[in-house]
């Protein structure tokens, strides 16, 4: 639907000559109302009868011509015959039906009122256009977002934030005077070699930590330095050092005493 | 053009009397600071600016509508007017100076007959639902019709008709009342002309008087809001579709 | 903004001078027409639009720079001004009103965790010097972590603790009691109730407490007034600042 087929509308209607197109046209009541228009009177005094028979006479010929003609116009032509033998015959005395009269003016009623909305589209389509024929400015400068930024914090977040730090710093300040955390080779060595006197059987290295280590916290760096030590005294041949299988306990006993039996099969 | 100008409300007879009116008082000291300062507002803002927003930088005791009169009429008649959107304000061009200013590179692509049929059905008669644009037309609308529309941004989605199958009613939107240079609804071509025919009162009892178009924000009463239903079948139809 | 002023060509007092002297001889009918013209061009053009591209519109007899005068001059002293660039001319809001032009938007932020922590050290041991702040957090004040803090506008200096270098003593203002639902800063828990709150763990050195927070608005006995020494070294501090 294009200014093309405006106006080829528009030429449409200078012919005067009948000619079967439904091109352009859309649906029956554009085509009644064009119809109508032919009658060159006020639609409000139409002659219903008279245009019933035009579109009646229209699509005869388009069937004729072997036009395709849509539903709807066959189903205004039908009801349109029915109007014009109504409109023909007496009314009969007792109509369920509301009568003829009626149903030609509700038609010429619609067909005003598509005509008024087509004058109000025309209209409305005249106006003059923002961006055709009225600008805006073109060049706004806009209204300057300034940001105000609103701080928030909840005084959970306070508090937290208060006990968190204060918290932080006064356990680093007492660790300092504390025992190291992490037990030295040298540490670990000198106590391997103060209790070595005690480990005539095999002990467990295990039973050693446990004794020594009073901070259970302490127990994986103890164990680490520890063993670390007792390579070291098996390497100088002070100890003997077996486990029985992977992963399981560490046994060291003091150099000298005959190894046991299974140990020797081995 | 000149025509047009008759109906254009910057033309309007007693708008140009109220201005010549204004003009005869001058503006106080004070309503001139406030007159820049909306002036200023007005000219700055990339949209129509709402009175409230304009209330908001003015002193409580600025009388915003005189000092909005005042400016009217200081542009009344120039190349560049104050017009009224609803509540709303903005500068434009005078419609008369079209000629000089139409640019040649941007044609606006022009709206199909059917869709500014449908356009005009949805402002004068609104809210309508898509049988009532059929019933007037004659002819189902197609979906692409309403597509363009919607596109335009003059036309949206109100809600729904409290009537059996819940049909979307259409509207239009502040931005249709921009672009054809509308202050209010009210002000659309021949209506006067439309409601005096009676041609509108096809869906209401006779005697019930001829409804005034409505493009308010609020439901009306017979409408109900678009809720969260899908939209898909709003443009089922069984009446075929137009070519 | 207002050294802007000054440059603008619209305050110009020559061209005020020139504006005045075309008021007082009034533009012909004809001279009307073309400054609506020129009026509506300049006001839907998105650049500055230059002389040749008006002159272009205007019939060859007009006397543009005159046109362009008499409707500077009408401009002159309101919220929009007519403004020129070369030979180029544009509209603009009159630069005295940018103040009302700006809108302010709310940007709700928070404070990083070392503002945080810097504002509750303020909070319960204020007044505070930079000093003593960095001794509890064991780390230097950033300068951009005080400015938020004096930003948030919950933070004030409060003067100058009278000791070596006599550094700047800060505390919290009533701003900060309103935010944080506090009738008074002594309504700050203590260490029992912090405690209690699950906020201190039971691993407390000996000896730690916690202040009872004071914010009164006199000086205590060993501050005094702020006075008019500059601030900026009042965060020097050789302490590694924070990351």
């Amino acid at each position: 639907m294009d200014g093309g087929q405006v106006d080829s509308f528009e030429d449409r209607r200078e012919e005067e000559a009948f000619r079967v197109d439904l091109d352009g046209y859309e649906g029956p009541l554009d085509l009644l109302l064009e119809l109508a228009r032919r009658q060159k009177v006020d639609l409000a005094r139409i002659s219903v009868l008279a245009l019933a028979e035009q579109y009646l006479k229209f699509v005869e010929e388009a069937r004729r011509v072997r036009l395709e003609l849509a539903a709807d116009y066959l189903v205004m032509a039908a009801w349109l015959a029915y109007l014009k033998s109504r409109l023909l015959l007496p009314a009969p005395p007792k109509a369920a039906e509301p009568d003829a009269a009626s149903l030609a003016a509700s038609l010429a009623h619609r067909l005003q009122r598509l005509q008024k909305i087509r004058a109000a589209a025309e209209l409305l389509g005249e106006r003059p256009h923002m961006g055709r024929d009225i600008f805006p400015r073109g060049n706004p400068e806009g209204v300057d977002v300034v940001n105000a930024p609103v701080y928030q914090a909840s005084l959970y977040d306070l508090l937290s934030a208060y006990a968190r730090q204060r918290q932080k710093q006064a356990l680093s300040n007492v660790s300092l005077l504390k025992t190291r955390t992490v037990w030295s080779l040298a540490e670990a060595r000198e106590a391997l070699e103060r209790i070595l006197g005690m480990a005539l059987e095999w002990t467990a290295l295990d039973d050693y930590l446990i004794q020594w280590v009073a901070n259970p916290a302490q127990a994986r760096t103890v164990r680490a330095s520890t063993f670390s030590a007792t390579l070291e005294l098996v390497k100088e041949g002070r100890i003997d050092l077996r486990q029985d299988h992977t992963f399981g306990p560490l046994w060291l006993r003091r150099k000298g005493e005959p190894p046991p039996p299974a140990i020797a099969a081995e | 053009m000149s025509d047009m100008a008759d109906q254009d409300p910057v033309f309007d007879l007693r708008a140009a009397d109220a201005a010549s009116h204004l003009v005869r008082e001058a503006p106080t000291e004070e309503q001139r600071a406030h007159m820049r300062l909306c002036e200023a507002l007005i000219f700055a803002a990339q949209e129509p600016l709402g009175e409230e927003e304009m209330a908001k930088r003015l002193p409580q005791t600025a009388d915003l509508p005189k000092i909005l009169a005042y400016l009217k009429a200081e542009y009344f008649g120039r190349g560049v007017n104050l017009v009224r959107v609803g509540k709303k304000w903005f500068f434009r061009t005078a419609p008369d100076l079209a000629w000089a200013l139409q640019r040649e590179q941007i044609e606006p692509k022009k709206l199909s007959r059917a869709a500014m049929e449908t356009l005009a059905i949805i402002a004068y008669h609104q809210p309508a639902t898509r049988a009532e644009i059929e019933d007037i037309r004659g002819v189902a609308l197609s979906k692409g019709t309403m597509d363009v529309l919607l596109e335009t941004g003059w036309v949206r989605l109100r809600g729904r008709r409290k009537s059996p199958g819940r049909p979307v009613t259409y509207g239009t939107t502040e931005k249709f009342l921009l672009h054809f240079g509308l202050e209010q609804i009210s002000d659309l071509p021949g209506l006067d002309d439309l409601k005096a025919a009676g041609l509108f009162d096809g869906r209401l009892p006779k005697g019930f008087g001829v409804p005034q178009p409505r493009d308010d924000a609020g439901l009306m009463d017979d409408e109900e809001p678009l809720g969260d239903e899908p939209l898909t079948d709003a443009f089922a139809s069984d009446l075929p579709e137009e070519g």
